[in-house]
């Protein structure tokens, strides 16, 4: 199997866990390899683009922090922070065409909103207005799921359908360290070998599964499980985001030219709390996440366009500014938001007819009104 | 037009019909294809229609269901099939929090018109986990349908019905009823009701005894044998186990004012407990008798020889029928805990 | 000797007590380890028994369930911890195929001391998949006992039966009841009664009051209110829903005539069937209004900001023990399709 | 993962399936190889024990035959014939210990008989009147799982326990090509690389489930599957009972030395119908099944037996003579069983009392009762 794994390293510095296979095209430095395959699948981005994955993962940073602050004011009952998953995120969503589709989990803040998902959209989960942010038809990507490693299967189901169709699209799923032990991601990429549907899955190895590390679910590694089940697969920088759309170009392109699934590891680091309920001190060492900030995707790309003059302090400050009024917005449309009659819990759980739930509608509608009499 | 088969054959003609209505049905589960399904319910459908609409799946329950959910989001309307009932529960996930959830989920944005189908309930002679009963977990699962046919002409429409259902519908089809034959019209609208509709399949004054599926004909032969004892038993049919159809039900027990329930699953917590509380919410002082519930022990199902001491037959539901008349009866005091 | 602990705090150190009078007695769960779990009720025992009899496991319930099986076949006492009651899913085919039928599918052999703990239910504002009350489909499952305690005293009590128990016990704990405070005996035998003993916990001639878990004290609540309009309630835990104490039931019932029972789960096949049929079967020529139903809608779950539409309150409450008085409510004839 | 795989060939003969890796000690010849590291776990075996095998194994196809025609004379209600399989079996079960313990699909009456299984328990099952045949303690074997994949999960926890017990038993999990679809057997494999569990994981790929060829599973392969996982896996050809024997011998060393779980594939073929309710030429050719004669395991093992002079027509008629008692005594334990009483039904659902299903136990003795005065 190890034929299928991608091998170009893309750059001469010290891999992350001693994995030569790493592929990796900034440094946390923010040097740039130029050669390679994986380079030359990027090579198209000049300066402006990688300054436009540069605003992205500013504003989602910000958006993020933004939607944290709202949680501790209690504005939102919950918040799974991505922050230090910026490039993973937002590196893979960049490489989706419009025709894709996105079958995530809840953490999965950046590709949401690289797919169009409003600020407004990104709160109502997380409100407790709703227990789904958007229609996923008008984005191109599914809601947040919550029951770990469901949705590989729905990405692979929806892949299958999309080549039955002879369409162009191809699928990602997004999805866990931890999620790689459930027993619904190994049927996944069974179906999606089987069928050889044009799924792409995603882990973002973060590390962590809330208190779990990444060991106590794969000792020996992730990306090897994927291959062991005939996946290409490969392991990836996942605070590079040029790296990281690198391979997900190479796995998208695959997918639509028929060639099947393919798995991408992309590791990094979740640098805040598994949800703004989680107290992480409980089970790591503040000297961990301290490694982990020198490898930051944000700085790293900074450092880059530093370097190419490209990002001076007067665009940074633009940026900054782009990420201050999304964080504005989010605010504003979060508050905004208003609750949803009461009587909504009972619309849409069937598509039709059902006198069983409408007359528990009326009963409802009774007890509310003879209850409000009352008053 | 019309023509005999049997239940299992008005299954794969409905399906055949459907699949040639709408070009996004689609079929997987295990060994449908080229097998035909373990009981041939499928038989000639993959020949027929390609292995794209007739995909034989890698053996994984939580996979099929879980594939059928991206197939639906992409606009498919997939027909799964569990190849016994014992095989349900490594799906149980995806189906109710998945499959159940996903409409009201999305605020109606995307649809699930996955049907189920699953072979159903003992008799057979069958090993260990291929006689279940699982309907009751999907009926108190909401936003799933479930339904059960007992005779071919039902199960040829009911199984088109369910298809081109928007809602996810559980099919469960009695596997000791598969080589039942019978007349069934393959042309016009499908049978007067449609799928969430009771069936009168007898009209009595004296008790209603209600039921579904395999045991459907043992009411009606306990019926036949009641009869000449100058009893008048009321037969329904309920079809539908959720929604049930409770206008069916009341107007029936309301004027036999005694009800009794037979299944095969167990009774604590079984479709015969919402049916009798339901009744008894609609029908208290309609009511002679509490509802009785002739149905299998709480027990995993025995093996195959003894399964004749667990499964209601037509004796058991006399006996029942007699508890509800207020007669001598198993249903003492003592049978209560 | 006694304490003030949270009904959380009693469950950790009842596991904390069997796990000192039985080596043979381990947990299982995710991150319930290093982190004490998501509630910390397992505070503090992967650093006391160590990280072999306080296993954090893999991220995969069917996983965690089905390795509880082989440690109890070889004569380990597991206690399993499913984070959420919405993540059980997974495992219910272990559950339901195997932890239950193993006993008897080896005629005795081999037992199945398990102990699944679930925080169960809503009412703290949570996210999709964790307020669900999934405690109805393994009530109908025969070979399983289930469970849910109300107090610290119960919890610390019980949980030690359970794990004790040579059955499979689902231990159900009611999340919004985790942080409630009182005061827990921790030396002498354990609550009279044992853990399929119903209590009376109020004394009541109108109305007999049925819940269990997170409603106790909402119905504690609702009997208090009432009191003040003169009507005398009934309340009782079940704290076993399976099997159910009828003994206690029968007996308050047959006194009062009438008959409300509350639980968070959809109505259709709930808890609340089994009730309502158990009970008219037994006392139905005392009752004087159907047994009432006063539960969560046939709905998944809502979102957080509207679970008070769904969930059982005082005021609902009210209305049913209206309804079972027959006075005015929202019970009517309309309110049964 | 590649340096996980075991790569010893044992033979110069053509691998199956063009795989160079497939451990072979005897050739469909009957030439046995005796140099290499896996020769060398079965040296011992001289040719009275290697007698001892084939007995074993005509052994077995005898009774399997006969149960066969029981199913068909109507004294058992269904038979899942092995034919076909008895070198996986009886190689794989002769290296067990008697501390160690199996748990096994339905199709391992060669294992069964090995542990120690009588004729009446081969038969209680398929009968109808139970639905485990044996007392698992007393042969160290669990009851047929019917449940595809489960019993991987319950392997890895008996042997977590063991582990926990210091014991020196290791378990043995056997399965079919189908089973490494379902979710369970991945969960088991997590659980037993994450805890190092003294389990070996027995795949007996037959090439088919039901009507599903095993391509339909795993296109790219099962034993790789398993080494992405992390565990030492090795391809075996499941027609040689010595080469199962030796792998078998390594695996179970390894569990014992606390060296963690391996995963066998064990190259096969089921020669017969999947049960004695299936019709296999639905869904397969006559010249597969023909092809597949040709690598007969117990024509092999006769073949090298008379090559050395130890097989010679009155042994082998010994040999069947002992295979003929033990279907006789199949057929005659087999008729011979009784019906338990139908009460037996309520027993031992419960270890402890259980009040509601004892008020049903007393419904039915009233009611069968009842009935029979009325006869
Ligand atoms: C089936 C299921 N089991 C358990 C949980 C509880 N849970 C929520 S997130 C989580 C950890 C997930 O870790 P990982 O897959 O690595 O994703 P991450 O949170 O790190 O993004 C757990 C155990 C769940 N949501 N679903
Ligand atoms: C969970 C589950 N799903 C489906 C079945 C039905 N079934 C019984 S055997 C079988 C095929 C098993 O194939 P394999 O694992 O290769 O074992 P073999 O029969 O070839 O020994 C199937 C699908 C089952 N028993 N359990
Ligand atoms: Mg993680
Ligand atoms: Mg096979």
């Amino acid at each position: 199997m190890s034929s299928l794994l991608a091998h170009d390293t893309g750059t001469g510095s010290p891999p992350d866990r001693g994995d030569p296979r790493t592929v990796r095209l900034l440094t946390p430095d923010g040097v740039r390899q130029t050669s390679g395959e994986y380079a030359a699948r990027v090579a198209d981005l000049d300066d402006a683009a990688l300054l436009g994955l540069y605003t992205d993962m500013v504003v989602i940073r910000r958006i993020d922090q933004e939607a944290t602050a709202l949680q501790r004011q209690g504005e939102l009952a919950l918040w799974p922070p991505l922050l230090g998953q910026e490039a993973a995120q937002i590196g893979s969503a960049r490489a989706l065409e419009h025709d894709d589709f996105v079958f995530s989990s809840y953490r999965e803040h950046g590709v949401a909103w690289v797919r169009g998902a409003t600020t407004a959209e990104l709160c109502r989960v997380w409100r407790g207005i709703a227990v789904a942010g958007w229609d996923p038809y008008r984005i191109g990507m599914a809601t947040p799921q919550v029951i770990i490693g469901a949705q590989t299967l729905h990405a692979t189901g929806y892949a299958i359908g999309a080549k039955y169709d002879g369409a162009a699209s191809a699928v990602v799923s997004y999805f866990g360290d931890g999620a790689t032990s459930e027993g619904d991601t190994s049927e996944a990429m069974v179906f999606a070998v089987t069928y050889g549907a044009p799924v792409v899955f995603f882990c973002q190895n973060n590390q962590w599964a809330i208190s779990e590390p990444v060991g106590l679910q794969a000792p020996t590694g992730i990306a090897a499980r994927a291959a062991g089940f005939g996946l290409p697969s490969v392991t990836v920088d996942g605070n590079d985001v040029l790296a990281v759309l690198a391979v997900t170009r190479e796995a998208l392109e695959r997918a639509r030219a028929g060639e099947g699934p393919s798995f991408i590891e992309a590791v990094t680091y979740r640098m805040g709390p598994h949800t703004t309920a989680d107290d992480p001190t409980r089970y790591r060492t503040a000297d961990e996440v301290e490694a982990w900030k020198a490898k930051d995707p944000v700085a790293r790309l900074a450092a880059y366009l530093r370097g190419t003059g490209a990002l001076t302090d007067d665009v940074d400050a633009e940026v900054a500014a782009t990420a201050q009024r999304a964080a504005a917005a989010l605010r504003a449309d979060c508050t905004a938001l208003g609750e949803p009659d009461g009587e909504s819990i009972f619309d849409d759980v069937y598509a039709e007819p059902h006198p069983v739930l409408e007359a528990q509608r009326t009963r409802f509608l009774a007890y509310r009104e003879g209850f409000e009499e009352e008053r | 037009m019309s023509a005999t088969m049997t239940l299992g054959g008005a299954i794969g003609a409905g399906l055949r019909q459907a699949m040639t209505a709408d070009p996004k049905v689609l079929l997987l589960g295990e060994d449908i294809g080229k097998l035909g399904g373990v009981y041939r319910v499928t038989d000639g459908l993959q020949r027929d229609f390609g292995p794209q609409r007739v995909m034989d799946t890698p053996l994984a329950e939580s996979g099929i269901l879980g594939t059928a959910v991206g197939l639906a989001y992409r606009g498919y309307r997939p027909v799964c099939e569990i190849q016994f009932d014992g095989f349900v529960y490594p799906a149980f996930d995806q189906i109710v929090s998945q499959v159940s959830r996903m409409h009201a989920r999305t605020k109606g944005a995307v649809t699930m018109p996955i049907t189920i189908r699953i072979p159903v309930g003992g008799g057979i002679g069958s090993a260990e986990h291929h006689s279940d009963s699982p309907e009751a977990y999907f009926a108190h699962t909401p936003g799933l349908r479930v339904m059960s046919v007992a005779d071919p002409q039902s199960a040829y429409s009911l199984i088109q019905e369910a298809v081109a259902c928007d809602d996810p519908v559980l099919f469960f089809e009695p596997k000791r009823r598969y080589h039942l034959k019978g007349e069934v019209a393959t042309d016009g609208a499908p049978a007067a009701g449609g799928m969430s509709r009771a069936r009168v399949l007898r009209h009595g004054t004296d008790v209603t005894v209600l039921t579904f599926g395999g045991l459907v004909q043992v009411a009606l032969d306990a019926a036949e044998a009641a009869s000449e004892e100058g009893l008048s038993l009321e037969v329904i049919d309920l079809v539908s186990l959720s929604p049930i159809d409770w206008p069916a039900v009341t107007e029936s027990v309301r004027r036999t004012g005694r009800a009794v329930v037979v299944h095969e699953a167990a009774q604590t917590g079984g479709i015969g407990a919402e049916l009798a509380a339901g009744i008894t919410e609609r029908c208290f002082f309609h009511l002679e008798h509490a509802v009785v519930r002739v149905t299998g022990w709480d027990i995993p199902y025995p093996p195959a020889k003894l399964e004749r001491h667990h499964l209601p037959d037509l004796d058991r539901v006399l006996d029942g029928v007699d508890a509800a008349l207020g007669r001598p009866s198993s249903y003492g005091e003592q049978a209560f805990a």
